[in-house]
């Protein structure tokens, strides 16, 4: 892979020298590490990250790269697993020597890994793993996000709650920690932004593990609880089973309000094209029509043209933080690990999802979170959002002093 | 009590297509001797056999027929090339070198259509539901409810009624004897691995409109499918029937009341019965 | 002819455990950091490929749930240090009791098994484990783990050494495997040793012979945890955290894996199976994205060419060429 | 009397199933006299040798070995006990070392099974004995090969060392002459007398081959489906016309 993405980065390299506008090429050049689920069962997103990796590396390399250097990429695999991840990253950090680390799809991972940044001194940006753990509890010097975060989300989610008519709320989401938390938060948030809201006791909800394809239980099993709203926290192709199977069995019928956190994952609604039910309230972590910014329309067209497909928010994600490592080795004039560490720190980079500043207490983007209701669009094959609710950061980010982080 | 009713046609459904997955595996186990780590994986790629097969002609049951057929034809490349040499090992050499065929299957059908997942429709006639204790209930369901009793039915004919049958339970019951009086054993067993393949890609194809199509889905039933076929006693029909109804209603009930517990219920299952039954329910005990 | 000569030196019992400490010792000072940490790993499961492979090579039971074992030395470990507990001798100890006395309870109701019913048994087991470790949240953190935000140092009374250097973590790696090699070693041509063989071999004749083969399979059950456990922990020290995956079925398919491709039939065959193991999947990993698809391709004439394993086939052809006076 | 015989067998019965193996059976076999057990096929001889042995316990009745009672002992506790058996189908160690087969049972009579940390390979102590075991029955000089590379004939030595190594008291033998040659057989035949002559040991087996019944045992007793049909002196044993009669003929004077 390696030598293959050289290879094509050489042939690129030669092309825009003979074209003209000539690249800076002085300096070694800027090293960034991936490391992504590249094989098995949720490879889909590390497929989806690396596009949005090589889209901003090939625009930043044909203007002026990295304060005049070139960018060159590193893919591994995390294959979802915590100490193959660990030594993943040991191989960018000691054997490719890379200048920042990017990546983590899974919350477990990325709670494992995370300590191992206080040993490697080398910059993480995290761009999907959402578990708040990694900007809170277990936060350190080293380790950013730039990707909204459950919290985040689950927070928007409740505001939604909040303006509709339901009173006793249920879950269906994965058997661990993700689903859990979510549900968690959610309690916390919407019993906060509306006290007479009810939950359901636990033999009420329903979390399934995450090798589930037959979901029929656990719809029976929220269809007989009768609630009058349900927040799903499935994603991928647990949700797409879902989905299609819930449907099947009348769960959409609109008996009750229905959310689904990650609903408006790009994976998902390709998938799912007319058989996702419209008018159900839908989450994600990035929208590509959340906003007509120059920055997003260029970042959609450019993406579509290339992969003839709409970004998904890990695509956005990885794109965004080697956008976010640009605009910080900028600040900073250097590629040093500890300024980059500093100038991430505080931020502010107009991203496609929208304007984005770097806490620096809990070193968590303050992003915008995007939710909308499900409808048909003959423009586009798959739903769309419409109506799109963006809540701005500074209403669905928890305080610094709530996330539990305790930088030193 | 309406609780009860879909849940036991939820676990009944849901048995019904581990039984169909788990049935292959028997068959190869009881004939042969070789417990087949890519079961799984030759399911999922019936799947997608099929789901291509629909897409170049977009009718389902020609992709119910033809996609299986294809896949045993795989079965049938890998038992010459691949099983034959060793049939003399120890069984753990078996389970290896299946183990690599799965990894390759796994990454091959991920090279060939891509990590997205894939849904396929049910067939017109059966895309509809019915109604049920005020609930809709999926008509698909409803035929492989139907559909997995026929199969198993139909296979238990074949081996206890036909000529073929007979001859394949000679053969498993010893190879020399068999060899003694001229039956061509290798042809045989490749044959009965062939039909083992095709009813794991049959069990794919047909699962394909009940649940989304992604690379992970021969890893997800393999040990669910091995379970059944110990837990009803390795290379029985019936009890691979008992064991997949058992699985699937202790996992559909299980959602009622077991809740953290629940995702132990197959190895909870698979304990006690070994413990108190060490040859599975249908094992013959030595 | 020399490589007869070499094939009867291996064949001498501490032979290898010599060859085994000269490179532990002397090759991470000439291979590059990011080596060292590969190497480590190779270490932590090449000893618990060989305590597999007590049971699996040596009492012929093929257990599918040691990952359980792996993954209760991980957990105590990590609650501990989360706890604030500093000595590793401690620490040691703790694992491995709690390994045994878990290894205690599956084991006295699996070693009655044979075959696939003991390895389906064992898998059902194991994942028991790996279920209480992924739910059991306020406990075990759930099905995140639970990661440690540091290690303390090595406090040998003189000095104290940090483990975050690669080199210092190889060394207290290195030093913790060697001891457990050593125990196997001796173990395997010890009188117990035999009664092992002889039971995997012939378990009638042994019970008709005065031997408790339950027992015996027992103790050797124990043995093989509690060395798993081992492992555990010292895999959880270096990696700082203790997740569920380590106590799943497909993490205890990897030490059948290399056990099967080094040779189960000789004492360094599972450790050398863990080296090709790590060396392959290092290699191709930088090769392809698709290394499953390589490493699948690459097993099957494994399988088919090798039948004794790696080391097991080079072994059996360097002994078979230097037959004619061959006696014990 | 009774502390003369070394085996009682009281009113045992077994049953598989519905399928009754031996039905009120009652054998004694009196110290150091070679008994011989005999009957046509199927008639419960290994059947009755398993649940003396351990392997099953009775359905009903009780075994008295050395006047305790070992009814349902397992079989390792009989043979630590002094209570040896051998098999029909050769029962050894295939892929040791002829030494090794014979070091298990000696190591283990000795409480060694346990010792991990002692290399068995460095144990004169135990070399010595498994090569007084083997002297014994002539195999003294392939101790080194793996047996599974050995003659069948060898291989049934094997077994008897095996079962003689544990320097058991009584000794059941089953059909130790099964599938040899004739050579084999008189080899066989000739090492039984000697060892019944020459160690403390009690021998009693089964038999199919007549000639060597009537030329080795000093008393006999004939199962038939299941049932005690006979017993007595060979002389006796040879004229019984119902012995006669199970066997059908023929057989009794081959």
């Amino acid at each position: 892979m390696k030598r293959m993405f050289l290879a094509i980065f050489v042939i690129v390299a030669c092309g825009m020298i003979l074209a003209g506008p000539a690249v800076n090429a002085t300096g070694k050049p800027v090293k960034l590490g991936f490391v992504y689920i590249m094989s098995g069962p949720f490879a889909t997103y590390g497929q989806f990250a690396k596009r949005g990796a090589e889209l901003a590396i090939d625009e930043i390399n044909k203007q002026d790269g990295i304060l005049g250097r070139k960018v060159v990429a590193f893919f591994e695999d995390s294959t979802g697993k915590p100490d193959v991840a660990a030594r993943a990253f040991r191989k960018l950090v000691y054997q490719e020597n890379v200048d920042c680390l990017i990546g983590l799809d899974s919350s477990g991972v990325a709670k494992s890994v995370v300590p191992l940044m206080n040993e490697m001194k080398t910059p993480l940006i995290i761009t999907h793993a959402a578990t708040p753990d990694v900007t809170g509890k277990v936060c350190n010097k080293y380790t950013f996000r730039i990707s909204v975060n459950l919290a985040q989300n689950v927070k928007a989610a409740a505001l939604i709650a909040s303006e509709t008519k339901a009173k006793t709320w249920t879950t269906v989401g994965p058997d661990y920690a993700f689903g859990h938390q979510s549900w968690e938060y959610f309690q916390k948030y919407l019993k906060e932004l509306k006290p007479d809201v009810e939950f359901m006791p636990d033999d009420k909800v329903a979390f399934a593990p995450i090798k589930t394809t037959d979901f029929s239980p656990y719809i029976t099993k929220i269809m007989h609880a009768k609630p009058e709203g349900v927040l799903i926290s499935l994603w991928g192709g647990n949700l797409i089973d879902f989905v299609r199977q819930a449907s099947e069995m009348g769960f959409f019928s609109g008996k009750w309000e229905v959310l689904m956190t990650l609903g408006a994952a790009t994976e998902v609604l390709y998938a799912l094209k007319d058989k996702m039910p419209e008018g159900i309230w839908v989450g994600t972590r990035y929208w590509f029509l959340g906003n007509d910014s120059p920055v997003n329309v260029a970042f959609r067209e450019a993406y579509f043209k290339r992969f003839s497909e709409y970004p998904s928010y890990n695509a956005h994600g990885a794109y965004a933080a080697v956008q976010a490592y640009k605009a910080a080795a900028e600040k900073a004039q250097s590629t040093d690990k500890e300024a980059i560490v500093k100038a991430l720190e505080g931020l502010k980079i107009e991203l496609p999802v929208g304007t984005v500043v770097i806490r620096a207490e809990d070193h968590q983007a303050l992003t915008p979170a995007t939710w909308g209701r499900t409808a048909a669009d003959p423009k586009y094959p798959i739903r769309v959002l419409n109506p799109i609710r963006t809540f701005p950061a500074e209403k669905v980010t928890p305080p610094v002093d709530k996330t539990g982080c305790e930088m030193h | 009590m309406d609780t009860f009713a879909i849940n036991l046609l939820n676990g009944l459904c849901w048995g019904m297509l581990l039984f169909l997955i788990s049935v292959g595996l028997t068959t190869v186990f009881g004939v042969m001797g070789v417990l087949n780590f890519a079961h799984g994986s030759l399911f999922m790629l019936g799947a997608y056999v099929a789901m291509q097969i629909m897409e170049w002609i977009p009718n389902f049951w020609i992709g119910l027929i033809i996609g299986p057929v294809v896949v045993a034809g795989l079965g049938i490349f890998i038992e010459v090339f691949l099983l034959r040499p060793v049939y003399r090992r120890d069984v753990t050499f078996q389970l290896l070198l299946t183990f690599a065929v799965l990894l390759v299957l796994d990454d091959a059908v991920r090279l060939i259509w891509g990590p997205a997942y894939h849904i396929v429709d049910p067939p017109p006639l059966l895309s509809g539901t019915i109604s049920f204790f005020d609930q809709s209930y999926p008509l698909y369901r409803l035929f492989l409810l139907c559909f997995g009793p026929v199969v198993g039915l139909s296979l238990w004919f074949f081996f206890q009624k036909t000529r073929w049958g007979k001859v394949i339970r000679a053969a498993a019951l010893d190879r020399e004897m068999a060899e003694g009086v001229g039956i061509q054993v290798p042809r045989l067993f490749t044959l009965v691995f062939a039909l083992g393949t095709w009813l794991a890609a049959l069990g794919g194809a047909l699962s394909a409109p009940y649940q989304s199509i992604g690379p992970s889905l021969g890893e997800k039933i393999i040990i669910e499918s091995f379970i059944v076929v110990v837990v009803g006693g390795l290379g029985s029909f019936p009890g691979a029937f008992i064991g997949a109804i058992a699985l699937g209603l202790l996992e559909s009930f299980g959602t009622m009341f077991a809740g953290r517990v629940q995702m132990a219920l197959p190895y909870l299952l698979l304990i006690v019965v070994l413990l108190f039954r060490p040859r599975g329910i249908f094992g013959k005990e030595v | 002819m020399v490589h007869q000569k070499i094939g009867r030196i291996l064949e001498y019992p501490f032979s290898g455990l010599i060859v085994f400490l000269v490179l532990g010792l002397f090759v991470p000072l000439v291979i590059p950091t990011y080596w060292v940490m590969v190497v480590t790993e190779i270490l932590i499961m090449g000893l618990f490929a060989t305590s597999f492979n007590l049971l699996f090579g040596y009492c012929g039971l093929l257990s599918f749930g040691q990952a359980g074992f792996f993954g209760v030395g991980a957990y105590v470990t990590a609650l501990l240090l989360s706890k604030g507990v500093g000595s590793y001798i401690l620490i040691c100890i703790a694992s491995i009791t709690a390994t045994l006395i878990a290894a205690y309870f599956i084991g006295y109701l699996c070693v009655r098994r044979d075959e696939i019913f003991f390895a389906m048994l064992s898998l059902g087991f194991g994942m028991m484990l790996f279920t209480i470790a992924h739910n059991w949240r306020e406990v075990t953190g759930g099905s995140d783990g639970l990661p440690l935000s540091t290690v303390p140092p090595v406090d040998l009374g003189f000095s104290k050494i940090s483990l975050f250097h690669p080199l210092h973590g190889y060394y207290f790696v290195l030093a913790f495997v060697f001891v457990g090699l050593c125990i196997l070693q001796v173990v395997v041509h010890s009188h117990f040793g035999l009664m092992l063989k002889a039971s995997r071999e012939n378990k009638e004749r042994l019970a008709f012979s005065g031997g408790n083969v339950a027992s015996v399979r027992l103790v050797a059950f124990l043995m093989a945890g509690g060395l798993s456990g081992l492992a555990g922990m010292l895999f959880c020290i270096f990696n700082r955290m203790a997740t569920p995956d380590m106590l799943h079925w497909s993490f205890s398919a990897k030490p059948v894996l290399m056990t099967i491709l080094g040779g189960a039939e000789v004492f360094w065959g599972p450790f050398v199976g863990a080296v090709i193991f790590f060396v392959l999947e290092q290699l191709v990993t930088n090769i392809t994205e698709n290394w499953m698809f390589v490493l699948g391709l690459l097993l099957i004439p494994i399988v088919l060419f090798f039948p004794r394993g790696i080391l097991g086939t080079v072994l059996n052809l360097m002994k078979s060429s230097g037959r004619g006076s061959h006696g014990q | 009397m009774a502390s003369e015989n070394i085996l009682e067998v009281r009113n045992v019965t077994h049953r598989y199933g519905d399928f009754i193996a031996l039905k009120d059976v009652t054998i004694t076999v009196p110290e150091e006299r070679l008994t011989a057990l005999i009957g046509p096929n199927g008639a419960g001889k290994t059947t009755f040798y398993n649940v003396v042995s351990g392997k099953y316990r009775p359905s009903r009745g009780s075994i008295i070995f050395n006047g305790v009672n070992v009814t349902g002992y397992s079989p390792h506790k009989l043979s630590l006990m002094g209570l040896s058996r051998s098999f029909q189908i050769t029962n050894i160690f295939h892929e040791l070392t002829v030494i090794e087969n014979v070091m298990i049972p000696i190591a283990l009579h000795e409480g060694k099974g346990f010792y991990f940390w002692t290399k068995y390979r460095k144990d004169r102590h135990l070399f010595n004995e498994a090569m007084k075991v083997l002297s014994l029955v002539g195999l003294e000089d392939v101790y080194a090969r793996v047996t599974r590379e050995l003659s069948y004939g060898d291989r049934r030595l094997v077994e008897i060392a095996i079962v003689l190594a544990g320097k058991p008291q009584l000794v059941l033998l089953d059909e130790p002459t099964a599938g040899m040659t004739p050579e084999e057989t008189e080899k066989m035949v000739h090492l039984i007398k000697n060892l019944a002559t020459t160690t403390e040991t009690t021998f009693f087996f089964t038999e199919h081959d007549m000639n060597v019944v009537f030329s080795v045992a000093e008393y006999i007793y004939v199962l038939h489906q299941g049932e005690l049909l006979a017993q007595g002196k060979p002389e006796d044993i040879r004229a019984d016309p119902k012995v006669r009669e199970a066997y059908l003929g023929g057989s009794l004077d081959t």
